[in-house]
């Protein structure tokens, strides 16, 4: 292999003569760590009603603006003010509230079934149940939806059964999902409502491929998407946000920013260089803000986002900005990463209870029907538990039967190694 | 019945899979207006529209997750990724999504993509170019594996693909795609024209996944094969006048064990040959299953001839490739144990 | 010395090596502050600063080519990948370039990465928090795969693999972090104090990769296992009273094919056992090597019990899990062959 | 499984009211096709001169309008103008033109090399010349280069021996990386200049690991990248966006969008709907987007993220608009997808005619140097190219030894398959 040096000899130009300060690296740290009092100093909300709103045919160059804006519709007085103020009546108001509720109560008893040992896993989506209830009930019915796991709410506003939900935390006998999957995996083609993925992120490039083949197939329907702040920085994220603008498919990109992934502020997935709605802008998308508590902004960004979708002007990009007030998942105990005070001092109020004062400023809710739809949300859930059990849970009870574990990898009759396995299991 | 060579008769299999059925729908890095760095999908979007056939972005997770996406909505995705070296992007969609949302959805949601990608080595692509990533997808539950190695059974098989309601990977061993090729790099190129499987019908037909093609029959060994390898292999057998029984396995997933079993039982003797590096590669769970299921039958151990375990570099091609010269060497040294 | 668990004793090397060696950095999803979901990096933020442990985006290929990236600065990056269900995405950065740079750039470049995480069932993970995906890295030339089986071996081996040159994926047994687990799912936990291997050396050491570990002599029948599997053969052994010679592999990339061969010569008799899916799996490989070197001495049909060719389900973890009763099981019916 | 089914009633909302449209797909198309007039007409190039330079310590919210602009230096008269004009010496710009003009001899010579059969395989950088140039001469020669394909000037610019680069292109004896890559996929330590990966796109991000390495190392080195602007839609590119904002890394993020990637036109990869600088806007870094065929151009605005990124003010991301000018490799043949006559009507000039045109304004350059220098730059490759097929081609001479092949693959002492397979092999 001889001179192969030889030949490589660069001849360096002089060195640079600057004065050269040393790098560091910065890693950013949220305002308060535990110990310390939590700081949402940070957080700018404008006032309900200042954003302004676009028209639906507005070119998307036209509206940078929106990405570091908020969208708020919903005031400290409880009432609907503004330009995005959406035109919907007190029973669908009212119908979202009770979604809210319902799965506010779900949560709360599904968490505690966990702790009860009665299944493996839950997670909550307290604090950010406006974000899938009004975006599920702008949607169509017959709309897809491709969900991260903290929208739950979204089978609520199809009128999913819940006890369908519960057979799935508990992997018991009627689980649709024989089994299979970790508590909060829904899934059920029938609501329309995609597998949700235990891998991060996936479900949302997969969402562009479901709207690009509608618009292929000359349909009408459309679908929507929800990924977390801190899965933002998939690579799947920039998959979809590509194919969606280069494609102009009939899509909603709905990002969840409830502040925390796990531990991790949403500074490590770049939240605090810029708004995640921002990223949308990079590519040419609409890109809108929203206050991801107020239920009536939601629906109003998810109206928008829709009528741009069904009129072929493309998908739209929606940051949720909202509050994870509870741990990550029943295997989190946030008091170790964040300010313990966190949850009391955050600004942006809790959705159902923002919806129900606006509803009972209109003269449409009051104190004693709110409690009324409490304890039935608390009941119902109760009941539906008890029916859930009474067929079992993920320690005891009905099962599915073993032998489904070998069943739906692959279509058709099964191949040598399936029947041999089988046949080794004892089936 | 047209005589096609490998490219013409999986262009023809687009052809007849977008007429028969809209909801084929072909897409990936420039299959679109310019029909495809190897010409596969030349002349599609012209006949059926930018819509039914179009150019993607450089983002193989991108394309793969698509695909899915449409095949969940109910369409059959058939898609390109420009070379197998750059699948590994869209791993985890392959992996983690295609294979697992039957599944995990109880059967409900289905992903009946199909992922073409041409493989293998044999014509100095360099270590980027040449890569043979087939055990990697046999090792994932959920995907099915199909891998031809003539015309006829290229748009076959590719029909099967596509009209299989699981996700396949589907790897064209590249070096095929002109004419048959026995791993003599210094002969001069041989087309399909007159090689049987090069007659090709013009409609309709499927090969079916699972069933392996005993190209030659034999009883000194076995030897089980496939893409490239089948013809480097026939030659090897050739011009060592062993009476080898030669396997083209078609699909490694879903795996024809019983052609395997009934070879080997009558063989005694078994040989493994693919172009993929040998270690973890699907050569060991050929070996692996054959060993147990024909133990008392083997005379000889089981031999494996693969592509070394290094890259695949550029000068040295025909070093690493395995060609008719090292299999036939194998093919003696098993017949003399 | 000090009694340690898994995660004590992985925790306690990453303080020995980033004491030692200030180029050693650590990051990955929620390891800085909050010190990793598993605390396999707890205090290490407090104690090195901010910028030699920290979190990092939710990007497992940023993670990766970040590490890289640092490595070929000259740093020695040790990663988290929060579970190995979820590596695939970084599967592009490791195989074409982890495992690649060295080659490519004729030996001038280096890419001394070690990748962390956890790995395979028995915590009710479902079938994304329980995958053993060891084989895919196994085939691919360039890294190195590494799987312990103990505290001690837990620490001296990802010294060993952080102070190696190569890139390492070291693959931690979730369930073994803390205690040794013999598969019975109703027993009680047990600790890792009072194993002799859950007594650790506070200082510097190390296992070397490559080298097999003989947990038990015996001479009916060679086990060759790793991980979790350990545990649950020596168990099978036990319950069994068949005399195996249970052999922890340790890394299977270098592997320890001297210790494998002469324990089977020896045995003539051979049985693999590992948590992932059968088909293509490693133990596919171990097979192949196994019946070819020693073929003339084996006496019975290789084995393999491994998990299912399914994903890992939810409800039916113990279903899926090689447990004792199915390796024993597989102890027996190998005497009687 | 008994009745699942039963509790899976969704009671669907009754239907939308609404008049819809059947959604279609839209698929961006190139302006013109061949046997069309080329049309670059939607192009705009802003007057030189005229984009804004803010200070270097200007914070990203304040430069959006960057991104959508087109710094520009070299005015149609050849006059450097406004205030990105750079102040650098006619030696070092007679440098650049010297390097550009090495290069394009040099792709054509190797690019004639493969067409008579002494390689399989190579790809030209011609029209894009000035890209890697002026980088290359601003940077210092410590700082790092994390290279794509269509860099080669890179090299000329550290003053690499070209004997080097060509033995690699003909994979004989003396090539550094013993065979093993393909033609052009250069790599040298010495050089800073990182091994160029087959796998489009992966540099990108580990280039920012690398600045984060010497941030963390309080190191005062900083490192460059590029990516094409078709490779931009990789998952990488987003990592490398979201790691540079996060850490702040001391890196300079290029995109040379050169309109093509093989047959696909930038639309594909989403240009037409943003400038792929806008990219950066979203993750809050900051972006310029840049004439590429303007050396002074390219030159200033290296300069500036160069001072950003010393001065602890992190990454920078610049888009080089150019245009590709002839075929994506020696494997392609552009006629097939794009107008015949768009090089002639591409608006954008050719680098070394528009940096030679200045130079001979300021009379610091004539025709009579220039087609000297033209000569002295065939007769330098020619010579070159004989002294390195007196060493060998791919076809005939001297090859490195075939061992070589089973080394480098990991350190250390080889393992027993190693040793297995190099016997089987034969050494
Ligand atoms: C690909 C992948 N990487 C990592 C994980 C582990 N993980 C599960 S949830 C989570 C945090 C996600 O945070 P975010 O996206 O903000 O969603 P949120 O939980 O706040 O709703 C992580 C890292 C995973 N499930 N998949
Ligand atoms: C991961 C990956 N996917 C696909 C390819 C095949 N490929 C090589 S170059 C190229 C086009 C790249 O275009 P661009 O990024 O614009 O760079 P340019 O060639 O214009 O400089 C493609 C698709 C590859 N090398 N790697
Ligand atoms: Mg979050
Ligand atoms: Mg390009």
């Amino acid at each position: 292999m001889s001179d192969r040096g030889k030949t490589a000899k660069a001849a360096k130009a002089e060195p640079a003569k600057r004065n050269s300060i040393p790098l560091k690296l910065r890693v950013p740290e949220p305002p308060a760590r535990p110990g310390q009092a939590a700081d949402f100093s940070h957080i700018k909300l404008p006032a309900a009603g200042v954003t302004r709103r676009p028209d639906v045919a507005s070119q998307p160059a036209e509206m940078h603006d929106l990405a570091y804006g908020l969208v708020r519709v919903l005031n400290e007085k409880g009432e609907a003010v503004g330009p995005w103020a959406p035109k919907i009546d007190a029973d669908l108001m009212r119908r979202g509230l009770r979604i809210m509720m319902m799965t506010r109560a779900y949560d709360d008893r599904m968490y505690k079934a966990q702790r009860q040992g009665k299944t493996s896993f839950y997670m909550k989506s307290t604090g950010e149940e406006a974000v899938p209830t009004a975006a599920g009930l702008a949607l169509d019915d017959t709309d897809m939806l491709f969900p991260a796991y903290r929208q739950q709410a979204l089978l609520f506003a199809r009128n999913w059964p819940m006890l369908d939900m519960m057979n799935q935390i508990y992997s018991n006998a009627h689980d649709r999902l024989k089994g299979r999957q970790l508590p909060v995996m829904y899934s059920s083609k029938e609501a329309g409502f995609f597998t949700i993925s235990g891998n991060l992120a996936t479900q949302f490039s997969q969402a562009v491929g479901w709207a690009m083949a509608s618009a292929i197939m000359g349909d009408t329907r459309i679908c929507a998407t929800w990924i977390g702040d801190g899965s933002t920085a998939e690579g799947d994220f920039h998959h979809a946000c590509t194919f969606a603008a280069v494609y102009k498919a009939p899509v909603i990109l709905n990002i969840v920013n409830n502040q925390w992934a796990i531990s991790s502020f949403q500074g490590i997935a770049g939240g605090t260089e810029a708004p995640f709605a921002a990223r949308g802008v990079g590519y040419g998308l609409p890109a809108l803000r929203v206050d991801g508590n107020d239920f009536l902004a939601v629906y109003a960004a998810t109206q928008w986002a829709i009528e741009r979708a069904r009129s072929n002007q493309g998908a739209t990009l929606i940051e949720h900005f909202t509050y994870r007030m509870e741990g990550h998942s029943t295997s989190d105990d946030p008091t170790r990463y964040r300010a313990a005070d966190e949850r009391q001092k955050w600004p942006g109020g809790d959705p159902i209870e923002r919806l129900k004062q606006h509803l009972i400023k209109l003269g449409e809710w009051d104190e004693t029907r709110h409690t009324a739809q409490q304890e039935e949300m608390e009941k119902l859930v109760k009941d539906t538990q008890r029916q859930a059990e009474a067929i079992g849970t993920l320690q005891a009870g009905q099962k599915p039967s073993p032998k489904t574990m070998f069943e739906d990898i692959y279509g058709g009759e099964p191949d040598w190694r399936m029947r041999k396995q089988r046949q080794q299991f004892g089936i | 019945m047209t005589t096609m060579n490998m490219i013409q008769a999986i262009n023809s299999a687009h052809v007849t899979l977008m007429e028969k059925d809209p909801k084929v729908v072909v897409f990936g890095e420039d299959v679109g207006y310019f029909g495809g760095v190897f010409r596969a999908t030349e002349g599609l979007q012209q006949k059926f529209g930018v819509t039914r056939c179009f150019d993607a972005p450089i983002a193989e997770a991108g394309i793969v997750a698509a695909a899915i996406g449409m095949g969940v909505y109910g369409m059959r995705p058939l898609i390109e990724i420009q070379f197998a070296d750059y699948i590994y992007p869209a791993m985890d969609q392959l992996t983690s999504e295609a294979a697992r949302i039957r599944y995990r959805s109880g059967g409900e949601f289905l992903a009946p993509i199909t992922v073409r990608t041409p493989y293998g080595g044999g014509i100095f692509g360099g270590q980027t170019h040449s890569q043979s990533p087939e055990a990697l997808f046999a090792h994932v539950v959920g995907l099915k594996v199909v891998i031809p190695s003539t015309p006829y059974d290229a748009k076959g098989l590719l029909i099967a693909s596509v009209e299989d309601d699981d996700p396949v990977i589907f790897l064209e061993p590249k070096r095929l795609y002109t004419g048959p090729f026995e791993g003599h790099s210094t002969d001069g190129v041989k087309t399909w024209a007159g090689h049987p499987a090069g007659e090709v019908p013009d409609g309709h037909y499927i090969v079916p996944l699972g069933k392996a093609n005993v190209v030659r029959e034999g009883s000194a060994m076995t030897v089980l094969c496939y893409g490239t390898m089948v013809h480097v292999c026939l030659a090897a057998a050739r011009e060592t006048g062993i009476d080898c029984e030669v396997v083209d396995l078609r699909s490694i997933t879903p795996l024809d064990v019983d052609t395997i079993l009934t070879s080997v039982n009558k063989t005694g003797r078994c040989l493994i040959v693919h172009e993929a590096t040998l270690t973890a590669g699907f050569g060991a769970e050929l070996a692996a299953i054959v060993q147990q299921e024909c133990f008392y039958n083997l005379e000889a151990p089981i031999d494996r001839v693969t592509g070394w375990d290094t890259p695949y570099p550029h000068v040295f091609e025909w070093e690493y490739f395995p060609g008719p010269a090292r299999v036939g060497a194998a093919m003696k040294k098993m017949m003399e144990a």
